[in-house]
C-alpha cells in the first residue's frame, strides 16, 4: 500500500455535552469548529474543505441534516460533505477527512460532528425503533437497548463474565470524567451502585449505558507541509481502517466483533503495527456501554478474546494503569452524542498526545494511541491510529 | 439480470405500510430565542451584523456563515422591504388543492443583506412583482408567542 | 504522484415509476451485479471498498447504512455511506484511491421514491423548522421562488423552460432505462397545471425507482480488469448557503464553483471541451439554470439556445441526450450516479439508439434538490482524448 | 487546547425549562408515511408466515441455509438457489429481560426478546421473543418452538409467530 500525504491534526474543539441544549444543530456545531479553529490560529479562509459527521436525522429532526448544519459547520461555498456510519461516524469523520488530503485534492479539512438528540420527543428511543428491519423486525416492537442485551448477555455467556467485571468500567469511566470540563455524567459511583441500578434488559441496567445528549466536536486536518507551518507539534493520523459486517446481525455470533478486528488490522497495517498490545499506549475504544468497552479492546487485539474484563477488574485500564482505556471518561462519563461522541475521542488522543490533557493526562510518554467507534446493527467498526 | 427468481404474479407483490412515528420539540436557539422574543414583545425584527463583511444577517446568526466570526451587533431592522422573488403556491404538503391561492416571498428589509421567506397576503396574486415594497403586518400582542408566525403575512407598503 | 482514477464497470437497472415486485435490497443487487459483470470484477476478492448514498427519510429507515453490504457484496469488508448524491460517493471513493488506500472501490446509489407516500412533507422536513416550517407550505415553493428570480434576471421565459421538458422527454424515447419518454409538446408543458407559480406540473420530473452501481479503480488496476476505462479527469462540489434567507435566488452558485473546481483540475479545461452534458433538469429551468452556472452560455442565452436546438443531441452542445431527470425519471441521490452510467456508455460509444456522435469529454453534474444549494460537478474523458 | 481553555460553550436546560416556557420551542409532528415493498425473498417469507411455515434460502455454493431469507448470498455474491422450508423449532443463542417496551415504558413482567436459532438453517437465527415460561428459566441453548396465531387472526407478518415458547423439558 502506499499513501502519498501525511495528514496530521492540527486543531480540535468541542461543546460541553449535554442531555439538553438551548443552541440549535447549527449553533453546536459552529462553536465546536470555531473553537478547533482558534485552537491552531486558522480563520475559515484557511480550510478548503469540510466533511460532517452526524447520525440519525430522526433525532435532530432535520431531513437531509447535513444540508441543514453547512453554515455552522463553517462550509459555505466550499466542498462539503456528509458520511455516515451509524454509531462509527464520529471516527469515520476524520477518516473521511484524511481521505481528502491524502488524495492530493485539499491541503487543510474542517471535520464537524454534531448531536441533537433531545429535539426527539418524548424520548429519542422512540427514533431508534426505525433503525430495525421494517419488515421482519420492527413490528416485534424492540427497543434499542434489547440488541445490546443480546449482544452483552452472548459476550457474557461465551465467556462466563461475571456481571462485576463489566460494571467496573462504567465506575471506571464516570470518574475518569470527573476530570472532563465538557462531561455530563461524570460521578463517583462503586460497582456496587451499577449492580443496583434499574433493569432495563437484563443484563443492561441503567448505569451500564451512557446517556443521550447534545453536542459537537471538530477537528482541522492539515497536509504535512501545511501541518508544519500551523504547529510545531501535529499529531498524526497513521492508520484508518473500517468496516461493516452483515445487516443480518440475526445470524451473526454476536460474541466478537469481527468487524471491528477487520477495520483495526487496516488501520494497523497502513501504521506498522505488527504488535498492538505492545506498541499502543493507550485506547480510546467505543463505550455507550460498559461491556463495549471491552469487547472492542478485544476487537482491537488489545487482549485476547475474553480477557478484556480481567484487565478491567485488575485496573490495567485505569487511567495510571499499563494500559489507560478511555481516560476521557468515555460516552458513559463525558456523554452519547452520537457522532461528537466519536469525534471526541479523536480530541482526547490528540490533547493526550500533546500532552495538554490537564488532570486527565496519562502518565509516561504516550506516543501511539487508537481511537474507535462502533455502531449499526452491532456491525460496524472505525477505526484511527494516532502519533504524537 | 442478477435474480435468478422473480415474482410472476401481482397477487404475490406485498406491502407493508408504515411510519417514522416521532414528533420533535425545537429550542429555537441562542440567536432565535432573542429574535422571536422581540417579535413577541415588541414587535420589532433584529439582525445581527458581522464586524468583519458588514453583512447583516436576518434571521440573526450567532455567526456570520462567510468570515465565520462571532456576532455580537445586534441591529434593529425596518419592519419594511422588497421582495426579492416570489412564487404563488396552489397545493398543500398533502398535495390537496388550496381553496385560495397562497404567495410566498423573499423578503428583503432595508438595511438587510438577506430576505425573510414569508408570506405575502392583502393583495391580489397578479398585482406581485419583484422589487414591489411591503411590510410586515404583526399579530396582535395577545396572540403573539414568539414565532415567525407572530409576524401574520407581508402586505403592500402603503404608497 | 498522481494516481488516476478510471470508471471500470457500470450498471443500471432500468428505472420505474414504481418496483412493487423488487425490494430495495433487490434492484440493488441487480445493479451490482451488472457493474461487476461489466467490469470483470469479483467485489468479494476485488473490490477493496463500497461508497453507498442514502438519505434515511428517503427509505424511511433510521441509519440506513446499515442495511447496505449485503446485496452489493461488501459484507465484513470496509462499507460507507455519504449522505448526499451518488456523485458524492464517487468523490470519496475517488479520494480512497487516489491516497493509494484502495485499488477498487465500488460506489452505489438507488431510489425507492414510490415507497413514500407523504413525499411532500418529507421534503418540508428538511426546511428549516423555526424560520421555514411553520409557514407550513408545499415545500415546492422554494423551486418556485427560484424560478421566479431566474427567468426575472436571466430574462429566460416559461415556454424556454418548457422546450427544455419537449427535448428531454423526447430523446428519453430512444432511451430504454427511461421511465418516461413521451412526445411532449413545449406547448403542452406550458399549459400544465400550476403547481408553485411559475413553476409548472410538467416542468417537475417525475420521481423514479431504480439502483446504480458503479466500479472505479487505479491506473493499475484499471489496466488490469478493463480493456475500455474511463477517466474521472475532473472533481468539483461545492454547498451554498443552506438558508433560504441568505439564497441569491436567481444563480446556481454551487454549480459554478463546483464546475470550476472541476474544469480546473482537469488540467485547466474548458466547457469548449466537452461534448456532451449530463446535468441536473430535476425542474426544467435547473437546465438552462444550470448550463448558465457553468459557464456553456452566459446569462440569458440557454434559452435561446435550447430553442433552436443547440442542446439536442446533433446540436453544438448536446444536453441530457439520455433524457435527463425529466424524461428518465428523477431517482433522488441516485440521480448523478444515474448521468454518470449514461455519460460512461457514451464515452465508451455505447449509448445504443440515442448515442451522441464523437463523444471523447463528458460532464455530468448533479443538484441535491430543494432545499439545498448543494451540487457536484465530474469531467471524464474516454481513452486517448 | 484543553488545558487552556477555560469556558466550554453550551447552554444546558433542564426539562422544566421546556414545560414552562422558559425557552421558546417549535412543536412538530412530521408526516413521514410509507408503503415498503416486501420483494421476491421477503415477500415469500411474509406470505409463508401466514401459511404457518417458516421459509430460508439456501446457497449451493457455500451450503449455508439462513433465514430470514435473501435472493442472493452475501458471503458468495450470488444468486443463491433454493427455498427450505423450516421447522418452527430452534434453540435460543442468546436472549435478554427486557423491563422497558419500544417507547421505553416500563413494565414489571419482563418481554424476553431472543435470537432463536431455526433448527435446519446453517447457523441463522432471528429476532422474536419468548413466551410461557418464567423468566428465570430462561437458559442458552434451549429449545424453543413457535406458537401460531390461529390461521385466521394471520396476517403474513413476523407477528404471526405470537412468540417461541419452550418444549422438550
Amino acid at each position: 500500500m502506499i499513501t502519498k500525504k501525511r495528514v496530521a491534526v492540527v486543531g480540535a474543539g468541542m461543546t460541553k455535552f449535554m442531555r439538553r441544549a438551548q443552541e440549535t444543530g447549527k449553533e453546536l456545531a459552529y462553536e465546536a469548529a470555531r473553537m478547533a479553529l482558534d485552537s491552531c490560529g486558522l480563520g475559515i479562509e484557511d480550510i478548503e474543505c469540510v466533511t460532517m459527521g452526524s447520525a440519525p436525522d430522526a433525532f435532530d429532526g432535520v431531513h437531509m441534516k447535513g444540508e441543514y448544519l453547512i453554515d455552522g459547520a463553517g462550509a459555505w461555498r466550499k466542498p462539503y460533505m456528509r458520511n455516515y456510519v451509524g454509531g462509527g461516524t464520529g471516527v469515520f469523520a476524520p477518516i473521511h477527512g484524511w481521505q481528502h488530503i491524502a488524495s492530493g485534492l485539499f491541503d487543510t479539512c474542517l471535520v464537524v460532528c454534531e448531536e441533537k438528540m433531545s429535539s426527539c420527543r418524548p424520548h429519542p428511543q422512540a427514533a431508534f425503533l426505525t433503525i430495525f428491519d421494517n419488515l421482519t423486525e420492527r413490528p416485534l416492537g424492540p427497543n434499542l437497548v434489547w440488541i445490546f442485551a443480546l449482544e452483552m448477555h452472548r459476550y457474557m455467556h461465551v465467556h462466563k463474565i461475571p456481571k462485576e467485571k463489566i460494571a467496573v468500567v462504567s465506575v471506571k469511566n464516570k470518574r475518569n470524567a470527573m476530570d472532563h470540563p465538557c462531561a455530563q455524567l461524570a460521578q463517583k459511583i462503586t460497582v456496587d451502585d451499577v449492580l443496583n441500578s434499574e433493569i432495563l434488559a437484563w443484563p443492561v441496567q441503567r448505569l451500564d449505558i451512557s446517556p443521550t445528549s447534545d453536542g459537537a466536536a471538530a477537528i482541522v486536518l492539515a497536509s504535512e507541509d501545511v501541518a508544519r507551518k500551523i504547529t510545531d507539534s501535529p499529531v498524526w493520523i497513521d492508520g484508518v481502517g473500517w468496516n461493516l459486517d452483515t445487516a443480518y446481525w440475526t445470524n451473526r455470533d454476536l460474541y466478537y466483533p469481527q468487524y471491528v478486528e477487520n477495520a483495526a488490522r487496516m488501520a494497523y497495517e497502513m501504521a506498522g503495527i505488527k504488535n498492538p498490545r505492545e506498541e499502543i499506549d493507550f485506547a480510546e475504544p467505543y463505550d455507550p456501554f460498559d461491556y463495549k468497552e471491552l469487547h472492542h479492546m478485544e476487537g482491537l487485539m488489545l487482549c485476547k478474546k475474553g480477557e478484556a474484563p480481567n484487565l478491567a477488574w485488575e485496573g490495567v485500564t485505569q487511567r495510571d494503569g499499563k494500559l489507560p482505556i478511555c481516560p476521557s471518561g468515555g460516552l458513559l462519563g463525558v456523554g452519547n452524542p452520537i457522532a461528537a461522541a466519536g469525534l471526541m475521542k479523536i480530541c482526547e488522543l490528540f490533547w493526550q498526545l500533546r500532552r495538554e490533557a490537564g488532570k486527565r493526562q496519562v502518565p509516561g510518554d504516550p506516543r501511539t494511541a487508537v481511537a474507535q467507534a462502533w455502531g449499526d446493527l452491532m456491525q460496524v467498526g472505525t477505526v484511527v491510529v494516532m502519533r504524537a | 439480470m442478477g435474480l435468478t427468481e422473480k415474482i410472476r404474479s401481482p397477487r404475490d407483490m406485498i406491502h407493508v405500510e408504515g411510519e417514522i412515528p416521532v414528533n420533535y420539540l425545537y429550542t429555537a436557539g441562542v440567536a432565535g430565542e432573542r429574535f422571536l422574543r422581540e417579535i413577541k414583545e415588541n414587535a420589532k425584527i433584529l439582525g445581527t451584523k458581522c464586524r468583519r463583511c458588514n453583512t447583516v444577517h436576518v434571521p440573526p446568526k450567532i455567526y456570520c456563515e462567510r468570515c465565520f466570526e462571532r456576532l455580537d451587533e445586534w441591529v434593529e431592522l425596518p419592519s419594511e422591504g422588497q421582495v426579492e422573488a416570489f412564487t404563488t403556491c396552489h397545493f398543500d404538503p398533502d398535495g390537496s388543492r388550496l381553496a385560495e391561492p397562497e404567495i410566498l416571498a423573499a423578503i428583503r428589509l432595508r438595511d438587510a443583506d438577506e430576505s425573510i421567506v414569508h408570506r405575502i397576503k392583502e393583495v391580489h396574486a397578479e398585482g406581485v412583482y419583484i422589487g414591489m415594497k411591503v411590510k410586515a403586518a404583526f399579530k396582535e400582542k395577545k396572540d403573539r408567542v414568539g414565532s415567525v408566525l407572530d409576524i401574520d403575512h407581508f402586505k403592500l407598503c402603503a404608497p | 504522484m498522481t494516481i488516476r482514477v478510471a470508471v471500470i464497470g457500470v450498471g443500471m437497472t432500468q428505472l420505474r415509476s414504481v418496483t412493487p415486485d423488487l425490494s430495495y435490497k433487490e434492484i440493488m443487487f441487480e445493479a451490482a451485479v451488472k457493474a461487476y459483470n461489466d467490469a470483470g470484477v469479483d467485489p468479494r476478492k476485488d473490490v477493496q471498498s463500497f461508497v453507498c448514498s442514502s438519505e434515511d427519510f428517503w427509505e424511511g429507515t433510521s441509519i440506513f447504512d446499515e442495511y447496505v453490504p449485503d446485496q452489493i457484496g461488501g459484507s465484513l469488508k470496509p462499507v460507507c455511506t455519504i449522505s448526499g448524491d451518488g456523485l458524492y460517493s464517487l468523490a470519496t471513493a475517488y479520494m480512497q484511491i487516489s491516497s493509494g488506500l484502495v485499488d477498487v472501490a465500488a460506489v452505489e446509489a438507488h431510489s425507492k421514491a414510490s415507497e413514500m407516500v407523504s413525499i411532500r412533507n418529507i421534503m418540508s422536513l428538511a426546511l428549516d423548522p423555526i424560520y421555514v416550517r411553520p409557514l407550513t407550505a408545499d415545500p415546492y415553493f422554494v423551486a418556485g421562488l427560484e424560478m421566479a428570480r431566474y427567468l426575472h434576471d436571466s430574462g429566460n421565459t416559461r415556454e424556454q423552460c418548457a422546450k427544455v421538458v419537449e427535448k428531454n422527454r423526447r430523446n428519453a424515447l430512444r432511451n430504454p432505462y427511461a421511465a418516461y419518454p413521451s412526445k411532449t409538446t413545449a406547448q403542452e408543458v406550458s399549459k400544465s397545471e400550476v403547481v408553485c407559480y411559475p413553476l409548472g406540473k410538467m416542468d417537475i420530473s417525475e420521481p423514479a425507482d431504480g439502483a446504480a452501481v458503479v466500479v472505479l479503480a487505479s491506473e493499475k488496476s484499471a489496466k488490469e480488469f478493463c480493456g475500455d476505462p474511463v477517466w474521472l479527469v475532473g472533481l468539483g462540489w461545492c454547498s451554498d448557503t443552506p438558508c433560504l434567507e441568505a439564497r441569491e435566488w436567481g444563480d446556481a452558485v454551487y454549480a459554478k464553483i463546483a464546475a470550476e473546481k472541476a474544469f480546473k483540475m482537469a488540467e485547466n479545461a474548458r466547457p469548449k471541451d466537452v461534448d456532451l452534458l449530463e446535468i441536473d433538469d430535476s425542474f426544467s429551468y435547473k437546465e438552462l439554470q444550470h448550463l448558465e452556472a457553468m459557464g456553456f452560455c452566459k446569462k440569458g442565452e440557454a434559452g435561446a439556445l435550447t430553442e433552436k436546438g443547440g442542446t439536442a443531441p446533433d446540436g453544438e452542445i448536446p444536453v441530457n441526450a439520455s433524457g435527463g431527470s425529466l424524461g428518465m425519471g428523477y431517482t433522488f441521490e441516485m440521480a448523478g450516479l444515474q448521468r454518470l452510467c449514461e455519460m460512461v456508455l457514451q464515452l465508451r460509444g455505447q449509448a445504443g439508439e440515442h448515442q451522441v456522435k464523437n463523444v471523447r469529454t463528458g460532464l455530468v453534474q448533479c443538484w441535491r434538490g430543494i432545499p439545498t444549494a448543494s451540487g457536484a460537478a465530474m469531467i471524464l474523458a474516454s481513452e486517448g482524448s | 487546547m484543553s488545558v487552556k481553555i477555560k469556558e466550554y460553550a453550551g447552554t444546558p436546560l433542564r426539562e422544566e425549562d421546556l414545560k414552562q416556557g422558559k425557552v421558546l420551542l417549535v412543536d412538530y409532528w412530521p408526516k413521514a408515511n410509507y408503503i415498503w415493498s416486501a420483494g421476491t425473498a421477503i415477500g415469500r417469507y411474509l406470505a409463508e408466515l401466514k401459511n404457518g411455515r417458516i421459509v430460508g434460502r439456501q446457497c449451493n455454493k457455500c451450503g449455508r441455509i439462513v433465514v430470514p431469507p435473501r435472493m442472493f448470498c452475501e458471503s458468495c455474491f450470488r444468486p443463491n438457489d433454493r427455498w427450505v422450508i423450516l421447522k418452527d423449532t430452534g434453540v435460543i443463542n442468546t436472549f435478554s429481560l427486557s423491563h422497558i417496551t419500544a417507547d421505553a415504558t416500563r413494565i414489571k413482567e419482563p418481554l424476553i426478546p431472543a435470537v432463536i436459532q431455526i433448527d435446519g438453517t446453517t447457523d441463522a437465527g432471528i429476532l422474536h421473543l419468548v413466551g410461557e415460561t418464567d423468566p428465570e428459566d430462561v437458559r442458552f441453548g434451549m429449545k424453543v418452538q413457535a406458537l401460531w396465531k390461529p390461521p385466521k387472526e394471520r396476517t403474513g407478518s413476523i407477528t404471526d409467530i405470537k412468540y417461541f415458547r419452550p418444549i422438550g423439558r
